[in-house]
């Protein structure tokens, strides 16, 4: 079988110029391997600033990797057409605020996805989009509502709706949770749940909080300074992780759920 | 408000704006005139203002031969030039003087003819040149100048603005120093007041000739405030920045007047305001299209209009104050009906189109030229003609217009002197299309002939005829239609006393004193 | 900072050489003799013409002609005013001070009343005084200068008669040019009533620089008013208030300077409208200043002394421009893009 | 479901009809609105509501004043000009002229600022950066310094005149839109479409357009006022529109010569300019606060 | 000693047409050495309440209070000065935003440095006590986790990441060694090694220097770490409130049950990727609140009586506001007890 997304030996270095007087910073992500099967949840995380974001966007190509190849269903991204990319490797960011443009409404953001990526005309557009705003929990009249008349939960649903409009192969998450407040969070993730169940999207999911990582991923990878320093199955990093830094993240965090646990 | 000291010892004088130069020969525009002549220069001859007569000038006494030919001038001694930073005179006013000073424009070799132009515009519009035949030094203070036929305004002549006497220790410096022009921009002279300083379009400064020839009681130091617009100088005088202003437009009279710190001094002017033709150009040369133009346009309301009543409707060139005026003159009445008719013959289309140039400045003959040509634009659409007012700088509106740029102009004249002459001669015949002043560019031989015969005369009765017979030919061809003559304004604060108004123009201060 | 000082060094250089480049052609864009608009010399006959023609490389290529113009723009050789004849250098040394002196003082005066109301209006917002400041700042924004310039005539000169209406100073005071600036020149000049003089140049001072500055002072008075409003209103403030600091402290180390940093770019933007506000003013007060000269150069289509005007006056405004801009960048830590304050 | 529509039913107007409530709640706002629908409806109107023919002169009635002076004329209710104009009609031709031609004005320069400012704030590098800092320091140049030279070159003429307004107000509109495109290149909503595939043309026409809408009126009620006050200053320094044009600051200086018999001649066109360029501002300042209240609440 | 107590407090804020209480009738005590926990949905007003307590509401808001008092003192109606003088010394505050809570033109050394009492510097001439300073400065710096404090003091805000403007906002609280620190989620997107370094720091200065801290955040993991005790809000009313333990064990209003309920982390015997339990619905905004009992739309047990406002109830130490508590309410205590 084929692997949905399979990336290997990705490099991408960023330079910073903090200042004119100080020389320019470099910061490389990568080397970065992994193999992604339909259906699968791969949840990276790592300390702020551990390049988790760039590589996000290197997956979808906002930013292009100096080296290293993804593939897509075995057909390199980079050279098949721009448009199959767009099409099977989708981004929802951590912002769902930033993620909507306040000025246009949400069926004719999710109408130009529509038809820059589809043949689809004006009323099979707008079926698809009822569809889609229906499959992710709103109403069919969200089609005509502006940012500002939807709460965060909604406004993440929106961006969901983005992602998974065009039926994609993978859909890359970049903190999605972090701005949402629990209750809220825990609708999300069913949420995300569920459309992976019933449509077999794979999931690149990015985020700091372990203890959802370790309830909805499958593999995990963990990245510190750029690097990728541990990766596996969730299980089994999690039960018994290798590196340092792994072992602090994951021992900082369980630390907290056993203090929670002692008091009862 | 205090005065201070030396507001208290100076006069300031709103003039309309820049002369072209200080030196009055070269210009015929009465603002160069107020600026110098009568402020820097003197003359070998003076008018009265109060009667017209001529009495001395620099020439104390002068004597006429019988066949008019020849006239001797004895010169006052005594006389000095002015002593400024950029001269100092080494001798009294002298008849070297007075020959430099005609010569200049009289003799086409001399050394400044050609200097700042060469172009003496009142002198040749009279002919001068051509009427005297010599100017020779009799001895230091005694001078004749002779003459090819006699001339019964040549007096007259001498007396104007623009004779007046240069000095010709100056020029003869100027020269060795290489910069000649500099005598009509650095001028100096025996007048009352030296020249100081100058900018265009803001002030000339002068200071009184501590050591004139003359008792003058006038202000130690006196500025132009050089104010283009009218109503500004209105404005000024009110506010006290202006001692005395230059044509006050019609429609501040009234406030003026009104005003218990203002004076009003008016009298009837020796001037004319008319509308002349380019009768060089096509079809302006057809005297049926002239006189077409001239019958559709209505004379009375430009009278009321521009003039607001402060004038009298003109027939003919000279004023009813000139004993050549002719009082049952024609004249030519509104008939647009006529008009287009003569049009018609004339082979004038409808929408002809033809431009009409307004003087920048007031002047007392015209003290709205935008304004008249304004009005004039309705009544000729009234007969299918439409008009582009056109308008420039004064110095370049004069220019262009020498150059016979225009179809018609709105313009007039004031005269220099209390003889018919110089109304007549001036302004149509033929020697004075190349000076400028034959605004209408029209030559007439015939016309010219009764100019010429009328001078010859001294009786004036029989001189009055042949101005009636040119009238005639005027009113026939209608080369210009004569519009108003208008009345003279000046208005003075009251702090000041003995401005006068001269007729004859030129303004001078070396009587005005500060209560 | 050595960066940004050649940046800006650079960008100076750049505009002026443009402006350069748009005043020479400008010469062969104006109507008329191109050899009379470079050199303000009207030939008065052939020979005359290809002379001057061959001085000012008139017959060479247009590089050749470029250089020659440049040579002659830096050795301060402008040519002469077609209309007066006289050198062009030296009518702008008399009439660009001027022009100087009165948009100095409008700008002073903006400063110190615009920025204090505006502080004041800020800080106390919604207020009753508040109110009147937005009005009158909203009302005199709105007021066409020239008609401002005039109800002021008509006010102070001509109903009142308590200050004059044109010039800088009576002319019967005979004060020697040096530097310009008429209140200097009063004091170094060797005159006997010195003192009136001083006090006469004032009163011709203070009608046209209120006109001008009027509109200014509005724009001040917005512009502090709501930098002011942002700053208070934000985060940083409350956190200094939380730590307890005093109110003078928190306005005087962290308000002030946070609002007044961005008003720096706006002075900059304002020497744009303020001689374009004296130019106009200048006129309508006879003030003798370059924005008068060039009107009335204008007036009499005297193209050479408007192309030199021009390049003078829009150099200096944009090297003022430039340096403050180049000033408020250096000294404000916090903008990496400087933005221009919207008014 | 039933829960969730009780929310659906919350009243949530779109950002302009948001703008517009906030608009309304100040009155002055409201006042300013009104006169200046007022000057609008003059600058259509204008040939329908003037009682004579502006240009049409009448010397029997020179110089008639006001109606409600003593000896005025209710056929004149501003009175006569000097040509025996009536004022009135002159007005309200004058306040077509300069109101009209402004905003005719501000189209354009928006239309060609946005254009560049939109290029310059998309592209990056060298070139543009240098187009951005060249007319951020040509902005510098007075606009009456721009109308002298173009007034030069072509000769006095409203046209003229609103050529050099219009390069003058250029700047600020690449430079508004410039910084705006900037920033707005750098959210997170744009990359999202740089993802969907969509070019530079798309985005600015459907992401950035539509919010910079809001942006773009507030920037051309100002540049709307400056255009007025420059067109007649123009005008009134007899460099922009010329007779038989009627315009409200070439009317005032041509009212100059009266200015003592006359005061009302000064007084009404110069009243007139202050009165739009207020409403404007009004307008102006009522929006800027709506869109900021708008954000806030 | 009860160091602060709020109750009912109301604020009405003004959003353009109408007030609304964002707030309503919010009661909280914070005792000597205790860490009390704020939770709640985004927007339920939790900034509010410790902007309500340092007193930096807008004026044209309307802000009410049977009781806002720090140690007996009424914040409310004191004046300025006073207040100015228990900000600086005795209560501390750690802002949500902390980059637009620091003054973009100074640098981060000179803001730190202005922070620090004078009481704490010991007399000496000027230079000595910019060194003090800057000793000071440097511990803090160090022990909030900042390690590198030399790159990081000489800059400006905006050049620094929001992670370390966090800790560096911690730091600048702890530095007038305050009585009270609120901490308006201060661990918003840190990784976890970095939370419980902080964590850490917290509790330790709870245990030794006996600092009451109110700790502000949806963290629920890190709440039931460190706080003692924990008011949970929605949507401006209080909902629960008591000691951490009682509430985990037996939540009273159904919304704190759904809230607890949700963080996978506290169910361990979650089988992965199974749904998590959330309440259906979203939060209303702040123009269209419900009446009576706010959460009632979404409630999985709301009745007619729902649209009445639920009183206050008290048993013990915890009390709750519902018309129909999960539980019988009994008293936590005899329970462990038995
Ligand atoms: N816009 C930027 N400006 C400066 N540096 C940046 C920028 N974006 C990324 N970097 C650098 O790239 C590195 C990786 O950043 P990235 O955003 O990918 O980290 P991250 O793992 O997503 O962190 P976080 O958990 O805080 O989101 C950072 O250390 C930072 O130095
Ligand atoms: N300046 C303001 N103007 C108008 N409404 C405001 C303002 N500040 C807060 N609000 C409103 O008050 C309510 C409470 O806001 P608050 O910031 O206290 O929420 P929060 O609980 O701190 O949320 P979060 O967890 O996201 O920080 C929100 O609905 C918010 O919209
Ligand atoms: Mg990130
Ligand atoms: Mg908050």
């Amino acid at each position: 079988m084929i692997p949905v997304l399979e990336v290997k030996n990705l490099i991408y270095t960023y330079r910073v110029r903090r200042s004119i007087f100080k020389p320019v910073d470099e910061f490389i992500v990568g080397p970065v391997d992994f193999v992604l099967n339909a259906g699968e949840t791969l949840a990276v995380t790592g300390h702020n600033g551990s390049g988790k974001t760039l590589l996000a966007r290197a997956l979808v190509g906002a930013i292009t990797p100096q080296q290293g190849s993804i593939l897509l269903e075995g057909k390199k991204a980079e050279q098949s057409d721009k448009k199959t990319r767009n099409h099977n490797i989708r981004l929802i960011l951590q912002h769902s605020k930033y993620s909507l443009n306040p000025a246009v409404t949400v069926g004719s953001v999710l109408g130009q996805t529509l038809l820059l990526n589809t043949e689809l005309n004006e009323q099979e557009r707008k079926t698809k989009i009822e569809q889609t705003l229906v499959k992710v929990g709103l109403l069919r009249e969200h089609y005509y509502f502006y940012r500002h008349m939807l709460s965060d939960g909604q406004q993440q649903r929106v961006s969901l709706a983005r992602a998974m409009i065009l039926d994609p192969k993978v859909i890359v998450a970049d903190e999605p949770f972090a701005a949402l407040d629990p209750s809220v969070r825990s609708q999300t993730v069913n949420l995300i749940l569920d459309i992976q169940q019933e449509l077999g999207m794979a999931f690149v999911f990015i985020s700091q909080n372990l203890g959802i990582v370790r309830h909805i991923s499958d593999k995990v990878m963990i990245m510190d300074k750029g690097k990728v320093i541990e990766a596996g199955s969730s299980k089994t990093v999690f039960d018994d992780p290798q590196h340092e830094v792994t072992r602090k993240l994951i021992d900082s965090h369980f630390s907290l759920v056993d203090k929670h646990f002692e008091q009862f | 408000k205090q005065k201070t000291q030396i507001t208290q010892a100076g006069i300031t004088f709103c003039s309309e704006g820049s002369p072209a130069s200080f030196n009055p020969q070269l210009d015929t525009s009465s603002t160069t005139a107020d600026a110098s002549s009568h402020q820097i220069y003197d003359r070998l001859l003076e008018f009265n203002t109060e009667n017209g007569e001529i009495e001395p000038g620099l020439a104390s006494s002068w004597l006429v031969s019988n066949d008019g030919l020849t006239y001797t001038f004895q010169l006052r001694k005594g006389v000095q030039f002015h002593d400024t930073d950029y001269f100092t005179p080494t001798r009294n006013f002298n008849a070297d003087d007075v020959v430099f000073s005609i010569d200049r424009w009289r003799v086409a070799t001399h050394p400044y003819h050609d200097v700042s132009g060469g172009s003496y515009p009142y002198f040749q519009s009279l002919g001068l040149k051509n009427t005297i035949k010599d100017v020779t030094i009799i001895n230091g203070y005694r001078v004749e100048i002779s003459l090819y036929t006699p001339d019964s305004s040549f007096l007259a002549n001498l007396a104007t603005d623009f004779s007046v006497i240069l000095s010709a220790e100056y020029a003869t410096n100027l020269l060795a120093e290489g910069t000649p022009s500099n005598i009509d921009v650095l001028p100096i002279g025996t007048g009352p007041y030296k020249f100081v300083s100058y900018r265009k379009n803001q002030f000339i400064r002068y200071q009184r000739h501590s050591r004139y020839f003359l008792d003058t009681i006038g202000p130690e130091h006196l500025v132009f405030d050089i104010t283009p617009k009218s109503s500004l100088r209105v404005a000024k005088l009110i506010t006290g920045e202006c001692d005395a202003v230059a044509f006050p437009s019609q429609n501040d009279l009234e406030i003026i007047r009104n005003r218990e710190d203002l004076t009003l001094l008016q009298k009837p002017g020796l001037n004319v305001g008319f509308w002349a033709f380019n009768t060089s150009k096509p079809p302006f040369d057809n005297p049926k299209v002239r006189r077409a133009l001239a019958l559709a346009i209505d004379k009375t309301s430009l009278l009321e209009a521009v003039y607001l009543g402060q004038a009298t409707r003109a027939k003919s060139l000279v004023p009813s104050a000139s004993w050549a005026y002719q009082p049952n003159m024609q004249d030519i009445s509104y008939n647009p009906v006529t008009a287009r008719k003569l049009l018609d013959e004339a082979g004038i289309p409808y929408n002809f189109t033809m431009n009409i140039w307004a003087m920048p400045v007031q002047r007392a003959y015209n003290p709205n030229a935008m304004k008249m040509a304004q009005l004039m634009s309705t009544y000729l659409a009234d007969v299918g003609v439409t008009v582009n007012i056109v308008s420039y700088d004064w110095a370049r509106f004069r220019e262009n217009l020498t150059a016979g740029m225009h179809d018609s102009v709105l313009i007039g004249w004031s005269a220099d002197n209390g003889d018919p002459d110089n109304f007549y001669r001036p302004l149509l015949t033929c020697a004075a299309i190349p000076s400028g002043t034959n605004r209408a560019q029209w030559c007439n031989p015939e016309y010219d002939a009764l100019i010429e015969s009328a001078l010859k005369i001294e009786n004036s009765d029989e001189r009055r005829i042949f101005y009636h017979r040119a009238n005639q030919i005027i009113f026939r061809e209608t080369p210009l239609v004569p519009i108003a003559h208008a009345y003279q304004y000046q208005a003075v604060n009251n702090q000041i006393e003995g401005l006068t108004i001269n007729p004859f123009g030129g303004i001078r201060f070396d009587d005005v004193v500060r209560k | 900072m050595l960066n940004l000082l050649l940046r800006y060094i650079n960008l100076m250089v750049l505009t002026i050489a443009i402006l350069i480049i748009i005043s020479f052609s400008l010469a062969y864009v104006f109507p008329g003799d191109t050899l009379t608009n470079i050199s303000g010399i009207v030939p008065q006959s052939n020979e005359q013409r290809v002379a001057l023609e061959a001085v000012f490389k008139l017959d060479r290529s247009i590089f050749v002609q470029f250089w020659y113009y440049i040579e002659n723009l830096i050795s301060g050789d402008w040519g002469v005013s077609s209309s007066s004849q006289i050198s062009l250098l030296e009518e702008i040394s008399i009439a660009f001070p001027a022009t100087i002196e009165l948009i100095t003082y409008a700008l002073l005066v903006s400063i110190f009343i615009g920025i204090p109301l505006g502080f004041i209006g800020g800080i106390w917002h919604h207020k009753p005084f508040d109110f009147g400041v937005v009005t009158f700042s909203v009302v005199s924004y709105s007021f066409p200068v020239f008609w401002l310039a005039l109800i002021f005539i008509t006010i102070f000169s001509l109903q009142l008669g308590y200050l004059p209406l044109s010039g800088r100073v009576n002319f019967l005071y005979d004060i020697p040019h040096s530097s310009g600036f008429i209140l200097w020149d009063i004091m170094l000049a060797d005159i006997p009533d010195k003192k009136d003089a001083f006090k006469d140049a004032l009163r011709h001072l203070i009608l046209p620089t209120a006109s001008i500055a009027l509109v200014t002072t509005a724009i001040f008075i917005r512009f502090t008013r709501r930098s002011i409003m942002d700053e208070m209103n934000k985060g940083y403030i409350d956190a200094a208030k939380s730590r307890g600091f005093t109110t003078k402290q928190i306005f005087f180390k962290h308000g002030l300077r946070n609002s007044l940093l961005p008003i720096l770019p706006l002075m900059a933007m304002q020497i744009s409208t303020l001689i374009t506000n004296a130019m106009v003013v200048e006129t309508i007060f006879s003030w003798p200043g370059i924005g008068n000269w060039i009107i009335q150069a204008i007036y009499q289509r005297d193209y050479p002394a408007i192309r030199i005007g021009m390049l003078v006056v829009s150099v200096f405004v944009v090297t003022l421009t430039i340096t403050i801009e180049f000033i408020s960048r250096a000294i404000d830590p916090a903008r990496d893009k400087f933005q221009r304050g919207a008014v | 479901m039933a829960q969730f529509n009780l929310y659906q039913e919350e009243f949530h107007p779109s950002p302009i009809r948001h703008i517009w409530l906030e608009f309304k709640r100040s009155h002055f706002a409201l006042i300013g609105f009104a006169i200046l629908l007022l000057f609008c409806a003059i600058a259509i109107l204008a040939p329908l509501l003037a009682p004579y023919d502006p240009n049409v002169q009448n010397t029997n009635t020179i110089l008639l004043p006001p109606a409600w002076e003593g000896n005025g004329s209710i056929s004149h209710i501003f009175g006569t000009d000097a040509l025996g104009r009536d004022v009135f009609s002159r007005t309200l031709y004058g306040c077509r002229v300069t109101f009209g031609s402004s905003i005719f004005l501000v189209l354009i320069a928006a239309t060609i600022g946005v254009a560049l400012g939109t290029f310059a704030g998309m592209n990056k590098g060298i070139k543009s950066s240098i187009l951005n800092h060249l007319l951020d320091s040509l902005m510098a140049v007075p606009t009456l310094l721009i109308a002298i030279i173009i007034v030069a070159i072509l000769g006095t003429g409203l046209w003229n005149s609103m050529w050099a307004i219009i390069l003058a107000l250029i700047p600020q509109f690449v430079h508004q839109t410039r910084t705006f495109v900037r920033e707005e290149m750098k959210k997170d909503y744009i990359l999202l479409d740089k993802l969907d595939g969509a070019g530079s043309t798309r985005i600015f026409w459907s992401s950035i357009l539509p919010s910079m809408f809001e942006l773009l009126v507030v920037q051309s009620t100002l540049a709307l006022s400056v255009a007025i006050i420059d067109i007649s200053a123009l005008g009134f320094l007899n460099l922009g529109a010329q007779s038989p044009v009627v315009e409200l600051g070439a009317s005032l200086s041509q009212s100059l010569e009266v200015a003592y018999s006359a005061p009302w001649l000064v007084a009404l066109p110069g009243f007139c300019i202050f009165l739009m360029v207020l409403s404007i501002n009004i307008v102006g300042e009522g929006l800027r606060n709506a869109l900021r209240n708008r954000l806030i609440h | 000693m009860r160091l602060l107590d709020v109750k009912n407090l109301t604020v009405e804020i003004d959003t353009g047409s109408v007030f609304v209480k964002a707030l309503d009738k919010v009661s909280l005590t914070v005792e000597t050495g205790e860490i009390r926990a704020l939770v709640g949905e985004s927007g339920s007003g939790k900034s509010l309440i410790v902007r309500a307590i340092i007193g930096a509401i807008p004026d044209h808001w309307i802000i009410t209070a049977d009781r806002l008092t720090w140690k007996g003192q009424n914040l409310l109606t004191m004046s300025n000065e006073q207040r100015r003088i228990i900000m600086r010394r005795e209560i501390a505050v750690v802002f949500q935003d902390p980059t637009s809570s620091l003054d973009p033109s100074a640098t981060l050394r000179s803001q730190l440095e202005e922070s620090i009492p004078e009481e704490l510097l010991d007399k000496g001439m000027f230079w000595q006590r910019n060194k003090q300073r800057r000793e000071i400065a440097i511990g803090l710096m160090h022990k909030v986790g900042i390690k590198n404090h030399e790159a990081c003091m000489q800059r400006y805000p905006h050049e620094i990441a929001a992670d370390i403007a966090q800790k560096f906002m911690i730091a600048m609280a702890l530095v007038s060694e305050p009585e009270l620190l609120i901490a308006d989620d201060p661990t918003r997107s840190m990784e976890s090694t970095t939370k419980n370094q902080i964590l850490r720091l917290l509790s330790g200065l709870n245990e030794t220097r006996k600092l009451a801290i109110l700790f502000v955040s949806h963290d629920l993991l890190a709440i039931s770490s460190m706080a003692h005790t924990m008011t949970v809000l929605y949507c401006g009313q209080t909902v629960e409130s008591g000691k951490v333990k009682h509430l985990h064990r037996r939540p009273l209003h159904p919304y704190t049950k759904a809230l607890l309920d949700s963080a996978p982390s506290f169910q361990i015997n979650l089988p992965p990727k199974s749904h998590l339990v959330a309440l259906p619905g979203t939060i209303p905004t702040l123009k269209h609140l419900p009446i009576g009992c706010r959460l009632g739309p979404r409630c999985p047990n709301a009745r007619k009586e729902c649209v009445k406002v639920p009183e206050q109830k008290m048993v013990h130490q915890h009390s709750y506001s519902c018309h129909f508590p999960l539980h019988s309410p009994v008293d936590d205590d005899l329970e462990t007890k038995q």
